[in-house]
């Protein structure tokens, strides 16, 4: 990095308050608009200071109406702005669900490229807050199924702002799902400059040779922390952040697998249907030859995510993914 | 006009009666002779369409196909009222709007035949494509209302939807953002007393549509939607209204579906002859037609005339749209986004191989 | 009651004045000296639990709770209006309906500390669990009302939700479903003035909620939510008059929410204190105190003796609810489908092994 | 079949008619609703003369909303009916999704089982029919990935009938998709009694051995066809009938695989996240051992179904199938 980087501490609340403030500054077509994102800055506080920066007509509060909100954002990206949507959280956006399978990924195609739909839509997403019926689920594998939008999920505050500058700039419509239980829990240096990382490519957080081991969002630190048992275990773990949901890295992710032999996705959602079904796809697809065991997923149940008090049976440990890391490693 | 024909009232804004004759001179729009022929022409221009349309179809030359037939003064209307950089956010029943805008019956045709370029609209400016999912473009049109009212520009929305659009959730947080917001849009319900085979009755226990305005602290009013000169006042009246920063109006446009739903329905399942033929009676084209040849503007003679012209010009671009090139492969695949995902491009490599097998294993 | 208080002028119903005072006799409701104490107890025992469990919060013991303080006379009506038979279809904010409705404190404190058993509400007859997805539950409501009109079962559906939630599709799908199916649902909005952080100009231009009836041709009436009186008077009307089949009645309860949205909401943020103060003034207790005093049916002293017992009360069902039993693996599965699938059956022998393994491993 | 059963030839709009009868006249309980199924019988025809038979009440026409459709069956069933309701296309369930997800799948878990939501959500789903945007869809992997509903899918008159009848009977939420495209193209003689064929178990529709060919819906028909020319070229084709997309029956697939070592499955819908990838996670997980080739998906792509003129891109041919069963057995 060259000396003239500033970087700051920073949670994931504040690398995305800072990427919408950078793209708020520097292009006066984006909006950020959604439930309480105005005066209040939004329930997690994600767009502070915002409103007052920008003005009301910039970044305001909405009626309480899902569809309401992406499909006036489907409007306004056709005429030419560039909407960032806040869904309070990821269990409230379903009714929103026809707007972004009708229309936010359709109209492009349906227009033959005449009009575009560059909208973000963010919301948190996942458990272990301790919350309410519908405020702790992982539905992403739903959007992965949607073609014609794409879905990122940030592991990190520097992953954040890098992640989001790329997806407010696409001119795609992008689910952005912010992993809400690591929200202010990591904070790390993050530059105070514009950059971005490119939405579509997987990251390599840290090499290993024996078992691949994928995973995103509020995943990878409990990924961590399982390797850190996997080392005692002498077993070395190839750890890998998705990042995007879809499109799916693939060669990243085959690459590895030719290397290591072995893969284990790691995803809160429910087990059937989910990420990690399609990842051992891709590897059937991509590395079968070189698979040393059955590609293993670990995962929540099919069950509701539970209330609070008995969210831990639920909740994935480190414990749990380095038993599954260790029988994986000895088949 | 909105305090005047107040929905809570139940009044129905008309300026022709069912035989022309104009019973509302206050309202009457300032329209030269030469214009209102033209609308005329229009109108009978577009309803020569859609019983063409209907024959290619029973032909099987062309798929399922929503006739607009006996709402033609509402179209016709609106496509007089817009302005070039207007915006029109269409259902699917509203030909002449669309004609009006810039697009093509060719164009028309093609999205009828299952060509993805029916869509493209080409030289219509700001129009949307047609909306499948009933009531969900309602929200677009307060979307880009948004935007003209952020930029300052000087544009209003027209947008459509059925009498059995007003149910969906959609059409309530449409008006709903559009009130708050303040918006120049106008939502055009053309209430054509059914969706598919469900009566207006089924549909809202509300008295009219326009009514509904009131949820939303916006104007509302039900307009006779087969007179054209009250459609014409209306919608004339809802964008200057509009435009000047007065929030969002909805128009109910009270009319009839004359014919199926589509070509694949059947309505002497679910309505009498009788009602039928109580609507004829009310049939746009008829009232204006009266008027014309009232005031010595038209006659049978000319109508005889232009009939064939239209008939051949609109056989001419269905000819066209028959002789479109044939889809490709890449048609599939390249707008789905802006730039095509490596995955997709595989998928399409994939595809591309297997064709080749097929070509060789003949 | 409904035509003379009809929402389309902006009238708001009210029985007593901010100082407890009859101002409308006409319709003040025949309840004897100990239904009204009665009822002034019950709302003085939800709110003294209210600020109780907002400490409890404070000290941990309980997650994220949304207060009702300022909306209890809404809540305690009714509870005093609802028969056994009558549904309830609750959102998240009406602490005293369910308890009216045989729910219990602690029931509500295991729900509110995360367990699966507080949405039980084992004696209460006929009470949906909470809802959180907002106005989402309102559609139930109409599908119960449907229920019961199939059935003729002498039952009406009483179902909540907030001014925020009338923005959303479900809430015009619900009562429009209700108008034109003509059931015996009332529902009720609590217009606290707020969603969250947001006010009530930000989620509609109507000029008030009760007057979105008319889109729906079902009756509305706008009352005074903070009155005792007239909630309980328009809700018996309203009762009354969809139980003989007049069609469901959207009654707004005009109130405001004296507290934080939920216990991790901070108001002062986007209210001013002098809004909070003006509001004060319009305390639903205070205002049916100072009318029981008047008649010499009330007195500070007997409020000094009751509160300490309901808190004694509140903290004897909160200490139950705290000592539940912990939540087992099985209640994570058993309820899913009505058989458990295979699958899901190996799921739970899966995690069960792997518990034993880190059993064993300590 | 004992001599008492009287057959009649249908095609599957008159099994699912006959279902619908037996179980209205069987149950006052059952209620049918939707868009346009009661006068006019349904855009398909499939409630014909339902309405006149048992009444308005009991079949009916609803307002064109379809949250609202599925949103009143929760509280319908909640309180004791069994309502049939019926999507007019699977294109245009996206506004009930909200009330499929939050309540119908999560009313019974959220009631701690003192409530169910015994609903059947019929829709006609799948391409081929030359029909306008949103008319050919197959997106029955989005509710394979929601806890708390099952989700089957019939192949022929005669299960159309079983299946149904076994859906209204079913005390849960069950999804019930029909393949539009074989709606009137399959006659067959299906028994006028009632009987019914239980949920969550595939078919073996033809045993084989050298590769196992998974589909289901309209593509059964397909897979059939590609057999043929599987048989000209000398391969053993086992095929088995998915016919319950949630839940999977694992069993017959993984024994299907640990006797021909290689898998097929045939979907209509798009690529990525769909029912193919669930299926090789779980042959991965339950036969990993026997698995000589990587296990295939032949899909539709991560597109939008193109309309009429270009559909024939994206529709999976008998061709297209062999292709693959050759390229599989020959891996
Ligand atoms: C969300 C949705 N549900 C159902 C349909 C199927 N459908 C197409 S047109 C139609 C009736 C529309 O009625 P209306 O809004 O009155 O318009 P009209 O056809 O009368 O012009 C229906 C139910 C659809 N296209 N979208
Ligand atoms: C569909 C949905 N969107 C968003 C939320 C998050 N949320 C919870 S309460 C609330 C505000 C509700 O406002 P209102 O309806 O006025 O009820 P009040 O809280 O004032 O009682 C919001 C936005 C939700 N629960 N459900
Ligand atoms: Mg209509
Ligand atoms: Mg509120």
């Amino acid at each position: 990095m060259d000396g003239g980087e500033k970087m700051k501490i920073m949670n994931m609340v504040n690398a995305i308050n800072d990427a919408l403030d950078i793209k708020l500054k520097e292009d006066r077509n984006t909006i950020v608009y959604g439930q309480d994102v105005g005066v209040e800055g939004g329930v997690f506080r994600v767009t502070e200071g915002l409103q007052k920066k920008y003005g009301n007509d910039r970044v305001f509060d909405t009626p309480l109406a899902e569809s309401g909100i992406v499909g006036t954002a489907v409007g306004m990206s056709v005429a030419g702005l560039r909407p960032v949507v806040e869904i309070q959280f990821s269990g409230f956006v379903y009714p929103a669900f026809n707007q972004i399978i009708s229309h936010a990924a359709r109209m492009r195609n349906r227009s033959r490229g005449r009009y575009q739909t560059p909208i973000v839509i963010r919301m948190p997403y996942g458990g272990g807050i301790n919350a309410l019926e519908h405020h702790s689920e992982s539905m992403e594998a739903l959007f992965g199924h949607i073609p014609g939008v794409k879905v990122v999920i940030p592991s990190s505050p520097h992953d954040a702002k890098g992640m989001l500058i790329s997806a407010v700039e696409s001119n795609d419509t992008i689910i952005f799902m912010e992993p809400k239980r690591i929200y202010r829990a990591i904070k790390q240096e993050v530059s105070e400059d514009k950059y971005s990382i490119p939405l579509g490519k997987a990251n390599i957080i840290s090499q290993g040779t024996d078992v691949t081991l994928v995973a995103y969002g509020a995943m990878i630190r409990e990924a961590q922390k399982a390797m850190i048992l996997a080392k005692e275990a002498g077993i070395s773990v190839e750890l890998i952040d998705l990042r995007s949901i879809y499109p799916i890295d693939r060669d990243t992710i085959a690459n590895s697998v030719k290397k290591t032999g072995r893969i284990i996705t790691v995803t809160e959602s429910p087990k059937s249907f989910g990420v990690a079904s399609e990842i051992t796809q891709v590897v059937n697809e991509d590395a079968f030859l070189y698979l040393e065991a059955p590609p293993k997923r670990i995962t929540g149940f099919d069950t509701i995510v539970p209330l609070p008090k008995g969210e831990h049976h639920y909740m994935i440990s480190p414990e749990k993914i380095f038993y599954d890391i260790e029988k994986t490693v000895k088949f | 006009m909105f305090k005047e024909y107040n929905p809570i009232q139940d009044k129905l804004f008309r300026i022709i009666d069912d035989d022309g004759m104009i019973i509302n001179k206050e309202w009457m729009p300032e329209l030269s002779d030469e214009q209102i022929v033209n609308a005329y022409k229009e109108m009978l221009f577009a309803r020569t369409a859609d019983l063409q349309i209907v024959s290619y179809q029973r032909q099987g030359r062309i798929y399922t196909y929503p006739p607009n037939y006996g709402q033609e003064a509402i179209s016709g209307a609106t496509g007089a009222v817009m302005r070039e950089d207007d915006w029109l956010v269409p259902a699917f029943r509203e030909m002449g709007a669309y004609l009006a805008k810039g697009a093509t019956l060719k164009e028309l045709f093609l999205y009828f035949m299952g060509y993805e370029d029916g869509s493209l609209f080409k030289d219509a400016k700001n129009i949307l494509p047609i909306s499948v999912p009933i009531a969900s473009q309602l929200v677009h049109a307060t979307g880009i209302g948004y935007e003209i009212k952020y930029n300052n520009k000087d544009q209003v929305v027209f947008a459509f939807v059925g009498d059995g659009g007003t149910s969906e959730g959609d059409f309530h947080e449409a008006l709903n953002f559009a009130g708050t917001w303040k918006v120049p849009v106008i939502f055009i319900v053309q209430n054509n007393q059914y969706g598919i085979s469900t009566p207006f009755s089924v549909q809202t226990a509300s008295e009219n549509i326009a009514i509904k305005s009131v949820a939303y602290g916006i104007e509302g009013i039900m307009v006779d939607g087969n007179d054209y000169f009250a459609m014409y006042a209306a919608l004339k009246n809802a964008a200057k209204r509009t435009g000047e920063g007065n929030g969002p109006v909805l128009v109910e446009a009270v009319t009839y579906r004359k014919g199926a739903h589509t070509t694949s329905d059947d309505p002497t399942k679910y309505r009498t002859k009788e009602e039928e033929e109580e609507w004829d009676k009310k049939d746009p084209l008829k009232r204006l037609k009266a008027y014309l040849i009232d005031k010595k503007l038209w006659s049978e003679k000319e109508e005889e005339r232009v009939i064939p012209q239209y008939k051949k010009e609109i056989d001419s671009q269905f000819e066209e749209a028959e002789n479109y090139p044939e889809s490709s492969l890449d048609d599939v695949f390249q707008f789905m986004y802006d730039e095509m995902p490596e995955d997709l491009q595989k998928q399409k490599v994939e595809q591309e191989k297997f064709l080749t097998w097929m070509e060789e294993r003949k």
